[in-house]
């Protein structure tokens, strides 16, 4: 059975439908790649499926369970982690208490702890500085965790917030252009660091680019979508030849 | 340094400031006086500053939840205690109050928080701004409300609390109010309202539950902002429902914002910077509303988030020997 | 000698510094006479007078802070103030806790001087106004049927409209208050109210308010057809009232402290003094405030001794001071009751056509 | 039927006042993004400027014989348009000194910046005019009409229509002209503002002299209608704007004059249908009840600005 | 030289962004800035427009005249440098038209206004359909066309681009460009600043090499084309 699938989901903002009918299977382990012209209503899906938005209509499955209209945090704590297209770290917060902040659902200290200190809270602390301080080592920036986020160089901020969405454990982790402004030589960095979290937690990742280098190389299937609706699934190669996925978003000559 | 001593040293710490406090109240009972409402005012900023500056929000409630504080525990002291001309002969015997207290001062706490409900519900679909109203109007509500209810004295005011907030009470419920507000704060569940001030849908993504932390922190504030309105309505032992309007709402903006935004240091200086100066500074009658006002856009003009922002309450490092 | 310390609690800033002004300038005046005479004489020693000023903002819990500052910082002998019941209910509560004479010229709410021993006041109460201005209405004009519009959240006219209803019901029967409307503090449109009470069938109305709020609702009330009488209460009686109201208020009564307008012998003299010195006609605070001076000098006076030993020093003014007999003050004739009140009468005024204050009669208890 | 009409005709008076007063401040708060918690102050230095310009028109009326026959209401309007241009460089002064300076922090910063201010200007008419309440000269004779047992004064029609003309100026200035457009702009994204060309300073001078002489503006009307100023009048009233502005949504001139006329309505008709005593309980669980229901105000974006910290 | 900078320094608070850098940009010319994330590229562009304060030492001179004399509405509106910010910044409630209008705010010759705004509008065919929509409700491509637009009419000596490609598929990405080289040719002199290395140095003539706010390379853009160190870093190996 799939890890997640989606069926006929359909959302309008109004009368605009950004998402139409759309439908998703990903497996355990996949790495699955949506690509599509700007306002195509990538990220829409995207929030769609972590709770941001509520679809107006369709169907949600993870593990089983249905999460159709959940609240973000509650489908977030069950393993659906994700970052942001446009960096929505906490301005006034450290690296480390960001990605101590994702461990928010493991902790079981209640108020009491909150409030008087126990030494279940101690522990608890410790524990969560722990795992993040591992996974902060993990993607290099471990040296920064006492950094307010505010003023870290933007390469250092999108790692913050990949270590960040690891530390909610995720199964499935969803990467919102995650390669934005970033430099060839620091793109192959952050395909080496996806390699590496794949591997490492057996994620299965999805995935919205517009860097095509980017996704050809690390996806196992893309879909394209072109105003909400999804005009071509397959893998890479499928993909780049295909002429309706030339037509409308890569357009003749190839860049990049 | 380990655990224990440190438990240890801060008590000790705590004793001296209390016997420095109290000897220097001692003089006389003005500043005795003076003493105990500036610890109060600490624990009122303090508590703001769980909303304004902790989750920021522009909440303007908190006299109200200091007046429900303020009228419960009177309300509680008064019924069960004391002979009033508005409740008759005490219910209990009068011997008992002092140590039943502290659990007035509970229940005036939760009675607030059970008023912070009506903002911490509709801070669920509206925020800021808007947010801002729902709280004045929070505020001009509880307000109107008291000055109808006839049994706790109307827009007359409700008198005669017995003088159970003395010096050491105060000072022992500001040092709680401070130790757990600062516990909470720099706990993970208390670091969610920093994310969410910051970015509501990125905590929501991270697992936070962004309603429960609203709900706790307001209802958290506005506990002790009731559990100060309590000693405060016992320091002065009397209150009426025209002291928690607009001008004490701008008196405890005024101190969190002084001091400093997200930061316990600040409220503690905000709160005690502006209770000084407003009592040296008497003998200059009206400047004196003119001098502070002016101090205070000179500190937002240099410092826009206040004295002491942004800074943490770290006991391990007052405490520890300076090299 | 050590100078004999008077504290003065008055809402120098805030919302009635009207209020404070007049108590600071009695109070000054009232210096400078002691000055002249180079002290108080007590016994057969001249003690100096310093007078300590605090503001209390008009509000409660500064009063109360310049209350206990003026009696542990600087141990005055006896405390003047504050002048609203507002402030002096709770600060009478402090200076009687700290035994402490204190008295409050002007407030008329009965819970300021009501089981305290050591607090007095140096005005009549709204428990003796409320029934004065019923009877007077009644026996002045026959009228049956009372309107009354007050402010709610203020003690003082919240106080004096319930027991002018009381007043006003036993003698017309109850339903008899056919209006009883209520506005906030800072209210400026009062129309939606009097709109009620002119749909109300009153034949009179009453307004216990603040002589600001006063030329507001009069006029309101003319421009929605309102012509019958209104009628008020002390709190009339500043210069303001008709300044700020003029024509207006041409003709209408009140009952108040004292008249201004043909007062004679001392009260006349102060008048005039009063004038020439600030330039406007003194309100009865100013007048209460002389008078409260007077005794609070009288009763140190009567000591005969001033000690030094402060707590000695209050007592004996205390208990000198409840002894006051038949003192004859600019307001009126006081002798203070077990509570601290003075017996007084009150005075019904009219506003002439000059806009001066008219004695029209006087009633005593 | 009589009492609703005359109700009516009150609530139209006193919402112009909240609507005018809190398009000042909605001006500041839509473009500048500032609760202005100086605007009630504002007010009322305007409403003193517009006693001072009123004594001196009258005044010069008084001494100079071929001035006498001026009308009352032309001294009125002389005097609405000589305070207006006064006051706006009161709020101009006040950009200077308390909002420039605070253009980079957060907002809140501002509001309590503005807080003291309201506080110097109280405090500061107190220590130049002494304590006394001053009564606003009466400019035009008052004249009540009795319409079938409705009164209705001609000072009445007079504040409502005049209070009218204002927002309608107002709006179409922010529609039509290039300034408003700016304005518009600036409420949007004011740190790219400059790259248009546009100065900054000067849109957000312009704002505030534009809500402060509305301020102004509403100050003299309000002496019309209550003669009596006093220093502290404005807070209240200040307060109220500042619930009337963001309940009308974010920068939106029709919102805030709505919900300006909405508060008076409901404070007058509450007045008229419970207990006055009751009046502010229930008026303001209206308005909670409105924005719980309605989360963004009448016109506001359904994101709301969020306080910068 | 119709923009020469020397010694263009930047400091946010204590942090240094930019440490002394020198270039310039002839009548007509098109030239680009590369450089990795932090580099100072932004920072440049800032610092022309007078968006950012620059450091003591520093000086610009534009046609002749001191640059530093002029506010940033003025450098826009007496010099005629526009710059098209990053991530666009247009006013989302405002209509496509009003947006270019205002861009207009400071100019007082109404028929050359008139006449630039339809001249976007043949530049960009899609924006003319959509002149009466907010900007707030375009797509990505159609508001970077917007920002460009508005860019032509504020000022038409040199105007400051930001990453116009960020974000953009590829295929509105090219057609941005293309607008971009139209507007060039009409004598427009074009300062860009890009991620997109080998995009931009496809498009320029000379470009810069921004690293860590220092001027590591500079030369003809097909020189740095072929660069090694410049491919390895900046152009995917
Ligand atoms: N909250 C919203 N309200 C109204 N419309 C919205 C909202 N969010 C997105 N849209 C619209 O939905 C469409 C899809 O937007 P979406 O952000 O999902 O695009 P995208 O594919 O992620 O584009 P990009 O590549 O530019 O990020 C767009 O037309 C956008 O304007
Ligand atoms: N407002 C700011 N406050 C503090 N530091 C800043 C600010 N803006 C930029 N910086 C810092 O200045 C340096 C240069 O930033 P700049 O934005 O100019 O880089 P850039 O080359 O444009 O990068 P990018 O490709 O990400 O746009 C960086 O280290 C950045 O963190
Ligand atoms: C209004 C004034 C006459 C004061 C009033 N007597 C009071 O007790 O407050
Ligand atoms: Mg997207
Ligand atoms: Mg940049």
């Amino acid at each position: 059975m799939a890890l997640l699938s989606v069926k006929e989901m359909t959302h309008r903002f109004g009368g605009l439908v950004a998402v139409n009918s759309y439908n998703l299977t990903l497996e355990p382990g996949q790495i699955m790649g949506l690509i599509g012209p700007n306002g195509a209503g990538k990220t829409t899906i995207f929030n769609l499926i972590t709770g941001i938005y509520c679809p107006t209509e369709g169907k949600i499955t993870f593990n089983g369970q249905e999460i159709t209209g959940l609240r973000p945090h509650y489908i977030a704590s069950l393993g659906l982690g994700r970052t942001f297209q446009d960096l929505r770290l906490w301005r006034h917060m450290t690296v480390l208490e960001h990605v101590k902040m994702a461990r928010y659902s493991k902790i079981d200290y209640g108020f009491t702890g909150a409030f008087l200190g126990t030494p279940k809270r101690k522990k608890q602390e410790a524990q969560a500085t722990e795992v993040a301080m591992s996974l902060l080592e993990m993607l290099g920036v471990d040296s920064l965790a006492d950094q307010v986020v505010l003023n870290l160089p933007y390469g250092a901020q999108r790692r913050v917030e990949m270590a960040r969405a690891l530390a909610t454990d995720p199964k499935v982790l969803f990467l919102d252009e995650p390669t934005v402004g970033m430099t060839p030589e620091e793109l192959s960095q952050m395909i080496q660091i996806i390699r590496t979290v794949h591997q490492k937690f057996g994620l299965a990742i999805f995935l919205i680019e517009h860097r095509l280098k980017f996704v050809m190389e690390l996806c196992q299937r893309i879909q394209t979508l072109v105003f909400g609706q999804v005009i071509a699934e397959g893998n890479p190669e499928e993909i780049q030849n295909n002429p309706k996925v030339i037509e409308a978003y890569l357009g003749e000559e190839k860049l990049d | 340094m380990d655990r224990m001593p440190l438990i240890i040293s801060a008590v000790l710490h705590l004793i001296l400031l209390y016997i420095a406090l109290h000897t220097w109240s001692e003089v006389s009972d003005y500043r005795n006086l003076t003493l105990r409402l500036t610890l109060i005012a600490v624990l009122l900023t303090l508590s703001l500053n769980i909303i304004n500056g902790y989750m920021g929000e522009f909440s303007c409630s908190h006299p109200g939840f200091m007046a429900l504080g303020a009228y419960m525990g009177s309300v509680f002291t008064v019924l069960l205690f004391a002979k009033d001309k508005l409740f008759g002969p005490a219910l209990l015997p009068p011997e008992l109050g002092p140590y039943l207290f502290p659990l007035g001062l509970i229940i005036a706490g939760l009675t607030a928080s059970v008023g912070a409900l009506a903002i911490a519900v509709p801070s669920f679909r509206t925020r800021g701004d808007y947010l801002a109203i729902i709280s004045l109007a929070f505020m001009f509500i509880v307000k109107s409300l008291i000055e109808n209810l006839e049994v706790v004295g109307g827009p007359r005011g409700l008198s005669g609390q017995p003088n159970w907030a003395n010096l050491p009470t105060v000072f022992l419920v500001t040092i709680i109010g401070v130790w757990m507000i600062n516990n909470f704060v720099t706990s993970i569940l208390g670091k969610a309202l920093n994310a969410v001030r910051d970015d509501e849908m990125a905590a929501d993504a991270m697992t936070v539950d962004t309603r429960k932390t609203k709900i706790v922190a307001f209802m958290f504030a506005a506990f002790w902002a009731g559990v100060a309105g309590a000693l405060f309505a016992h320091v002065l032992r009397y209150v009426n429902p025209g002291t928690f309007g607009i001008q004490k709402l701008a008196e405890v903006l005024a101190m969190v914002y002084f001091g400093g935004l997200n930061s316990v240091y600040g409220s503690i200086v905000g709160a005690v910077g502006i209770q000084i100066m407003g009592e040296a500074l008497r003998p200059l009658e009206l400047f004196k509303w003119i001098l502070i006002p002016t101090l205070l856009i000179l500190v937002m003009i240099y410092r826009p988030t206040g004295l002491i922002a942004f800074k943490e309450f770290n006991l391990k490092r007052i405490l520890a020997p300076r090299k | 000698a050590d100078a004999i310390k008077i504290g003065i609690n008055a809402p120098i800033t805030g919302d009635i510094p009207k209020v404070g002004e007049g108590t600071k300038y009695a109070a000054q005046m009232w210096l400078a006479d002691i000055k002249a005479a180079g002290g108080i004489k007590v016994g057969d020693k001249v003690f100096p007078v310093e007078l300590v000023i605090e503001d209390n903002e008009a509000k409660a819990e500064s009063a109360v802070k310049a209350n206990t500052k003026m009696i542990t910082e600087d141990e005055v002998l006896v405390i003047v103030g504050p002048q609203s019941s507002k402030q002096a209910v709770p600060a009478g509560e402090v200076a009687n806790n700290y035994q402490t004479p204190m008295i409050s010229p002007w407030s008329t709410n009965p819970d300021t001087t009501k089981d305290r021993p050591f607090v007095f006041r140096g005005c009549f109460l709204d428990p003796f106004q409320g029934p004065v201005l019923a009877n007077f209405i009644t026996k002045e004009f026959g009228f049956k049927k009372a309107a009354v519009l007050y402010d709610v959240a203020s003690d003082y006219p919240k106080g004096l409209a319930e027991y002018f209803k009381q007043a006003w019901e036993k003698l017309h029967g109850p339903g008899s208050v056919v209006a009883f409307e209520s506005f906030t503090t800072k209210d400026a449109d009062f129309s939606s109210q009097l709109a009620k009470i002119l749909n109300s069938g009153a034949e009179v109305l009453f307004t216990p308010q603040y002589y600001n709020e006063v030329a507001l609702i009069v006029q309101q009330a003319h421009e929605l057809g309102w012509n019958k009488p209104i009628v008020g209460s002390d709190s009339w009686g500043s210069a303001e009232t008709v300044e700020l109201c003029g024509k207006e208020c041409y003709g209408l009564f009140f009952s108040t402290h004292y008249a201004a307008a043909g007062a004679k012998g001392a009260t006349k003299a102060f008048i005039e003094r009063y004038d020439k010195k600030h330039g406007y006609v003194p309100d009865d605070v100013a007048a209460l405030t002389w008078d409260a001076l007077r005794i609070v000098q009288k009763a140190i006076e009567m000591c005969g001794n001033i000690t030094g030993d402060v707590k000695k020093d209050r007592q004996c003014i205390r208990d000198n001071m409840a002894k006051i007999k038949e003192f004859e003050g600019i307001t009126g004739k006081m002798t203070f009751t077990e509570d601290g009140d003075p017996i007084k009468c009150a005075v019904v005024v009219k506003i002439s056509d000059k806009g001066e204050f008219e004695f029209f009669k006087s009633v005593c208890p | 039927m009589q009492l609703f009409l005359q109700n009516l005709v009150n609530a139209l008076q006193w919402g112009s006042f909240y609507a005018l007063i809190a398009l000042g401040y909605s001006m500041v708060y839509g473009i500048l993004m500032l609760f202005n918690f100086a605007h009630g102050d504002i007010f009322m230095v305007g409403a003193y400027i517009g006693f001072g310009v009123a004594t001196a028109l009258l005044a010069i009326i008084s001494t100079s014989a071929w001035a006498a026959a001026a009308p009352g209401w032309l001294v009125l309007v002389l005097t609405i348009i000589i305070s207006m241009f006064l006051t706006s460089f009161v709020g101009m002064i006040v950009e200077r000194v308390g909002y420039r300076p605070l253009r980079e922090a957060p907002r809140a910063s501002a509001a309590i910046t503005g807080l003291m201010i309201g506080i110097i200007l109280e405090t500061g008419n107190l220590a130049l005019l002494g304590a006394r309440r001053i009564r606003f000269p009466s400019l035009i004779e008052s004249t009540t009409y009795n319409l079938g047992g409705v009164y209705i004064t001609n000072k009445k029609i007079m504040i409502v229509l005049v209070s009218l003309a204002l927002m309608i100026a107002l709006h179409q200035f922010i529609k039509r002209t290039k300034w408003g457009m700016a304005m518009r702009a600036m409420a949007f994204d004011y740190v790219v503002v400059p790259l248009m060309g546009v100065s900054i300073n000067t849109i957000a001078a312009l704002t505030f002299a534009i809500g402060s002489a509305l301020a102004a503006a509403a100050g003299i009307l309000f002496g019309v209608a209550y003669p009596v100023l006093d220093p502290y009048m404005g807070i209240v009233f200040g307060w109220k704007a500042f619930v009337a502005a963001i309940l009308g949504g974010r920068g939106s001139v029709l919102g805030a004059t709505l919900a300006g006329f909405l508060l008076g309505f409901i404070e007058i008709f509450v007045a008229m249908i419970f207990p006055s005593t009751l009046r502010d309980f229930i008026a303001y669980s209206i308005i909670l009840l409105i924005l719980v229901f309605r989360p963004h105000g009448f016109f506001g974006e359904p994101y709301s600005a969020r306080l910068r910290l | 030289m119709l923009l020469s900078v020397k010694n263009l320094e930047v400091s946010y608070g204590n942090i240094r962004a930019l440490h002394g850098i020198d270039f310039e940009i002839a009548e007509r010319e098109i030239i680009t800035i590369i450089g990795a994330n932090g580099a100072g590229k932004s920072t440049t562009l800032r610092a022309i427009s007078r968006m950012v304060e620059v450091g003591p030492n520093t000086s610009m001179t534009c046609q002749g005249v001191d640059l530093l004399k002029f506010s940033a509405d003025k450098v826009v509106s007496r010099l005629g440098v526009s710059h098209v910010p990053e991530g666009r910044r247009l006013f989302g409630n405002l209509t496509v038209r009003e947006n270019l209008e205002l861009a207009a705010f400071a100019r007082k010759d109404h028929e050359g206004v008139k006449k630039d705004i339809q001249q976007v509008f043949e530049i960009f065919t899609r924006l003319d359909e959509r002149k009466w929509q907010k900007a707030g409700t375009l797509s990505g491509g159609e508001q970077q066309m917007l920002a460009v637009g508005r860019a032509f009419v504020s000022g038409r000596k040199l105007m400051l681009l930001d990453e116009p490609s960020m974000g953009l598929a590829p295929l509105l990405m090219l057609r941005v460009f293309e607008a971009l080289k139209e507007i060039n040719q009409q004598g427009t002199a074009i300062l860009l600043v890009e991620q997109n290395a080998r995009l931009a140095l496809k498009f320029a003539q000379r470009g810069y090499v921004l690293e860590n706010g220092k001027i590591a390379l500079k030369g003809e853009a097909k020189a740095l084309l072929e660069d090694p160190e410049v491919k390895k870093a900046y152009l995917g190996g």
